[in-house]
């Protein structure tokens, strides 16, 4: 895929996982998911609850016992013996859906600190890192950073989480979940924030959820997984159009194209790949002859 | 935050309201969370002993910070659990399983009371390290005086008296001190310069 | 790597559908009660040779694969094997000149040991073999049915039976949602490079004492809910409950019951 | 009937600057009426179901519940006229199986065996759980969870059934079908139902809107008409249904959508007529 020959940043090949194996309760997971992630590329692997997306996530990390099938980072099989998973967890950023059970330190600084900390960064590097991220997330750094991680508001914690995360610089950023529990108001600023932040730093960005409506605007390429396996890989706009099929799946389709869906019985070509209210409005006015 | 009281207790030996049931049922739902999971017996590299348990710290600080009827409560739930696994076969006997469990955190509580005016750390420190022999002579004593296992073994078992009542008293500390500060209602860290955690 | 409930194996409560799972759980803790009487009773080998048989047909009834048993209980076996071995070597009672095997200093082998030890032994094996019975046949939820029933009548004496019980119906109830807790900090925290399954034991403890202290404080936030929860769906303690679950033990269960008596009075008479 | 008259609630009498988190709330809430409860983190929801099931008790003015007042006196009359489901259904659920959980109110209420049991029955089967009665509620996802909190709730006869953000952890499609059960259970039993939530997809199946900003009721009308009132939803931080948001720019650009749109359908029924009357499309 890549023309100039270097590997993925993240590939999947016959990945499968079963939860509880060897005892009753077994659980199959997913079963032969296979992808590759290029570098700079903004994915976002989306299904119902259920669909495996949580365990793909943990794969990348290595946070699973590794049996069938394989994961590479960057062309390196991350279940070889030898294979220094410290290095992986420092390059694959991974914001849980509850950031709480994220957060080591009791003070928001102290806490974003552990990642470069234990990195083996310098105080000084340290504390500009911390400052740098907190200041990025809009978590003004001399408010923020002596205050109690259990007293900020569910939002805030979250952007500390992000913080922890980002200030380790990792090239791979993966977010679980990472508009739950967020009221509007919190969603459009952290949507606004994540997109400027993978455009600044040119992160791979991985957005894992069962609601397509802001990974759609965070994506250019959707991964759709359904009951443990791939159904549908390909650009957002590709995959929006095939809305009925998604519509199967029991994700949360974006409201545009519930929109687009209901808009199709009056238009029957109306079409579904919309990305935005507008883009929706500009589709019914041009339809009802309005010109814009 | 005041809370519409539960239960009346009245009529029964003793009283205790709904959210006592609670904590009582929650804290002793992670001294059994501990015990299902094995993460309660810490691997030591001693021989004869190879486990160190923390199974009886939720008893401890449910003691020390609810009061001594949940402390005895969570500490019957442990003691249930080590009869019904009984993987020690001193354990068989319910006396000796259940019995010096409900003192763990009448202790913890008793020294955590009598010491906190002084300072949260130390009393936390002394009632996971009593909390925690009350446990381990309890259980020993019993034993020896039902004939299950004969006075000589005390030498042997010392150790790991000694090394379950360090790890009680260290991780009492970290979790006491966690969850007065989550109570406290206090927002901000003070500002320390020495504290080398909190420089950032 | 991290999946907690893979190592639970104590519990364990195994469904295999047989008569014996399907016992009224009144009755078998009666007839668990009945054995455990009965090792303190036995106390010559020919007593416990006769109780014997009866083990082996609860074995086979209920269809629980015996090399299962045997492997959750290698740790049982290791510390009966300790403390047997205490027992024999540190044997208090003077015996007789003869009966000495071996000797040296305050250590001893003497045949009054071995049969001490040995009675110890069979007495233990049966109290540890009718409490993994039971376990692993009736589900902790029928075992809490099942005591809350059999204690009710003590509840006449002011003893807070109902409130206990609720007690471990709670703990019970939260330990799946612990064990997912856990799971979830513990996976979380690894990949923000804190490793979990790896060091020596004091920094394992330690580890898991930093870990314990976010399960405490939503251990204790969720106490407050709960609390609420209860309240406004009118708990208002025991006292004032009528209860809907009624067990039924039938016939069959009875006879059982009572067949399992009648062979531990033989057991102990011969 | 609901009703408050004046009431305020600060959760630190006594200190020094405290916002209170309600005041000076009046709002009167009919038998048998579906509402809804919207506002951000903090307007004040929260609290406001905790004085309705006396769990707390207002710092000022009164509330009344069928002319019970709510107050330390009175806790229990006020609980069994009203039944909340909570967030988390892990916080909620007391038993281990489906059917006991159930019956743990109505136990509660003394009731004799054979009510218990009807009372049992008819709540799992109007919450669709019959096959699942006896599994062990650790099993179950968190949409069948939910549905058990809210047998349980119902078993215990509730004038009113108040839901507190029930749906907020559960994916959306599993979230519309329990508020429509919802829905339709009120209608048949003639329950009157309070939802708080962020959802508005979810507050336009109901009667009326409550909006809530600082502890205030900023508006309260039937849903066509609060989501009409789209900039001073944006302004205090809350979302639009889409359909509603549309047809607002849709009349900006002077095209004639008539009616009360409140979803995609109403929207395109609306476009379908305007089509019709002018054929320019």
């Amino acid at each position: 895929m890549q023309p100039d020959g270097t590997p993925p940043v993240l590939e999947l090949k016959g990945f499968s996982y079963t939860y509880l194996e060897g005892t009753p309760r077994a659980s199959e997971a997913v079963r032969d998911v296979s992808f590759r992630i290029h570098h700079g590329e903004r994915v976002g692997i989306v299904g119902a609850t259920q669909s495996g997306k949580s365990t793909v996530v943990d794969s990348f990390a290595h946070l699973l016992r590794l049996g069938q099938g394989q994961v590479f980072y960057e062309g390196e099989d991350v279940a070889d013996p030898g294979y220094d998973r410290g290095r992986l967890r420092r390059e694959i950023g991974i914001v849980f859906q509850q950031p709480d059970s994220q957060i080591i330190e009791d003070v928001v600084g102290a806490d974003v600190a552990f990642g470069p900390t234990a990195a083996g960064l310098s105080a000084a590097e340290t504390r500009e890192r911390v400052e740098e991220s907190l200041n990025t997330l809009g978590l003004p750094y001399q408010d923020y950073r002596l205050r109690y991680v259990h007293a900020v508001s569910g939002g805030q914690r979250r952007r500390v989480a992000i913080a922890g995360v980002l200030a380790m610089h990792t090239p791979v950023l993966v977010l679980d979940e990472p508009m739950a529990g967020l009221d509007p108001r919190g969603r459009k600023e952290l949507l606004e924030l994540l997109i400027k932040l993978q455009r600044d730093r040119e992160l791979t960005l991985i957005v894992c959820s069962a609601s397509l409506t802001d990974a759609s605007l965070l994506c250019d390429r959707f991964i759709v997984l359904d009951r443990g396996t791939v159904v549908m890989d390909g650009p957002v706009r590709e995959i929006l159009g095939e809305a009925d099929r998604l519509a199967e799946l029991d994700i949360t389709l974006p409201e545009p194209v519930v929109g687009a869906r209901e808009m199709q019985k009056l238009f029957p070509d109306f079409p579904t790949d919309l990305l935005t209210e507008g883009e929706l409005e500009s589709e019914l006015l041009e339809r009802l002859g309005v010109t814009t | 935050m005041s809370m519409g009281s539960g239960s009346e207790g009245r009529g029964s030996i003793f009283r205790f309201d709904t959210r006592q049931i609670v904590v009582a049922g929650i804290i002793g739902g992670i001294a059994l969370f501990l015990g299902f999971t094995r993460l309660g017996f810490i691997p030591v590299p001693i021989p004869l002993i190879g486990n160190a348990t923390i199974m009886h710290i939720p008893a401890i600080v449910g003691g020390a910070l609810e009061g001594p009827i949940v402390g005895l409560l969570a500490g019957a739930i442990f003691g249930i659990f080590s009869f019904l696994q009984a993987e020690n076969p001193v354990f068989l006997n319910p006396v000796v399983a259940i019995l010096p469990r409900l003192l763990i955190g009448v202790v913890a509580w008793a020294v955590f009371v009598g010491l906190r005016r002084w300072s949260v750390d130390l009393a936390a420190a002394v009632a996971g390290l009593l909390g925690s022999f009350a446990n381990t002579v309890g259980v020993v004593g019993l034993a020896i005086l039902f004939g299950l296992l004969p006075v000589a073994v005390i030498p042997a078992i010392l150790p790991q008296a000694i090394a379950e009542a360090v790890l009680a008293a260290v991780v009492t500390v970290v979790i006491v001190r966690g969850v007065m500060l989550f109570r406290s209602g206090r927002t901000t860290a003070p500002e320390d310069e020495s504290d080398e955690e909190r420089r950032y | 790597m991290l999946e907690l409930q893979r190592n639970v194996i104590f519990g364990q409560f195994v469904e295999t559908g047989s008569v014996v799972h399907r016992m009224d759980a009144r009755v078998k803790i009666a007839a668990t009660f009945v054995l455990i009487v009965a090792s303190f009773l036995i106390d010559d080998f020919l007593g416990f040779a006769v109780v014997l048989p009866l083990l082996v047909a609860i074995g086979v009834v209920s269809k629980i694969p015996p090399g299962y048993v045997l492997r959750g209980s290698q740790i049982f076996l290791a510390f009966l094997a300790f403390i047997l071995a205490f027992q024999v070597l540190f044997y208090p009672a003077d015996v007789p000149e003869s009966s000495y095997l071996w000797r040296w200093g305050i250590l001893s082998v003497s045949t009054e040991g071995l049969h001490t030890a040995g009675i110890i032994a069979l007495r233990v094996i049966l109290l540890y073999y009718v409490t993994t019975m039971l376990m692993l046949t009736t589900s902790l939820v029928d075992l809490t049915n099942g005591l809350e029933l059999i204690f009710g009548p003590l509840q006449r004496l002011r003893i807070p039976v109902n409130e206990l019980v609720l007690v471990f119906v709670i703990a019970i109830k939260f330990v799946p949602i612990f064990i997912e807790e856990m799971e979830r900090l513990a996976r979380a925290q690894t990949a923000r490079g804190l490793p979990f399954d790896e060091g020596g034991a004091i920094t394992r403890a330690r580890r898991i004492g930093r870990l314990l202290v976010p399960i405490f404080i939503s251990g204790f936030a969720r106490a407050d809910t709960l609390t609420i929860a209860m309240n406004t769906r009118s708990y208002r303690g025991g006292r004032h409950r009528t209860k809907l679950r009624q067990m039924r033990a039938s016939p069959s269960d009875w006879l059982a019951l009572a067949l399992v008596i009648a062979w531990i009075l033989v057991a102990w008479k011969v | 009937m609901i009703e408050l008259d004046n009431v305020s609630f600060s959760y630190r009498r006594g200190e020094p600057d405290v916002v209170p988190a309600l005041r000076n709330l009046d709002l009167k809430i009919e038998s048998g009426q579906l509402v809804a409860i919207i506002g951000q983190n903090g307007s004040g929801k929260s609290t406001l179901v905790k004085l309705l099931t006396a769990v707390l008790y207002p710092t000022e003015g009164e509330i009344r519940i069928d002319g019970v007042p709510v107050d330390r006196e009175h806790q229990w009359d006020v609980r069994r006229k009203v039944s909340v489901v909570f967030q988390d259904p892990d916080d909620q659920l007391i038993m281990n199986r489906v059917i006991d959980d159930v019956a743990f109110g109505p136990e509660n209420l003394g009731l004799p065996r054979d009510e218990i049991a009807e009372r049992v029955h008819s709540s799992v089967s109007m919450l669709g759980l019959e096959d699942i009665g006896s599994r062990l509620i650790e099993d179950l996802s968190s949409g069948q969870k939910q549905r058990v909190a809210i047998a349980g709730a119902l078993a215990m006869s509730p004038l009113y059934l108040i839901l507190d953000e029930p749906t907020s952890l559960l994916p959306v499609p599993v979230a519309m079908r329990l508020i429509s059960t919802v829905r339709d259970l009120s209608l048949r039993e003639n329950m009157g139902v309070l939802h708080v939530t962020h959802s508005m997809y979810e507050a336009v199946l109901f009667e009326r809107v409550v909006v809530m900003d600082a502890g205030r009721v900023i508006l309260d009308a039937p849903p066509a008409e609060v989501f009409r009132d789209v900039d001073k939803l944006r302004e205090v931080g809350l979302d639009v249904p889409l359909a509603a948001s549309l047809a607002h720019r849709l009349r900006a650009r002077g095209i004639p959508i008539e009616g009360d749109i409140l979803n995609t359908a109403d929207l395109r029924e609306a476009l379908d007529a305007a089509l019709k009357s002018s054929p320019s499309g």
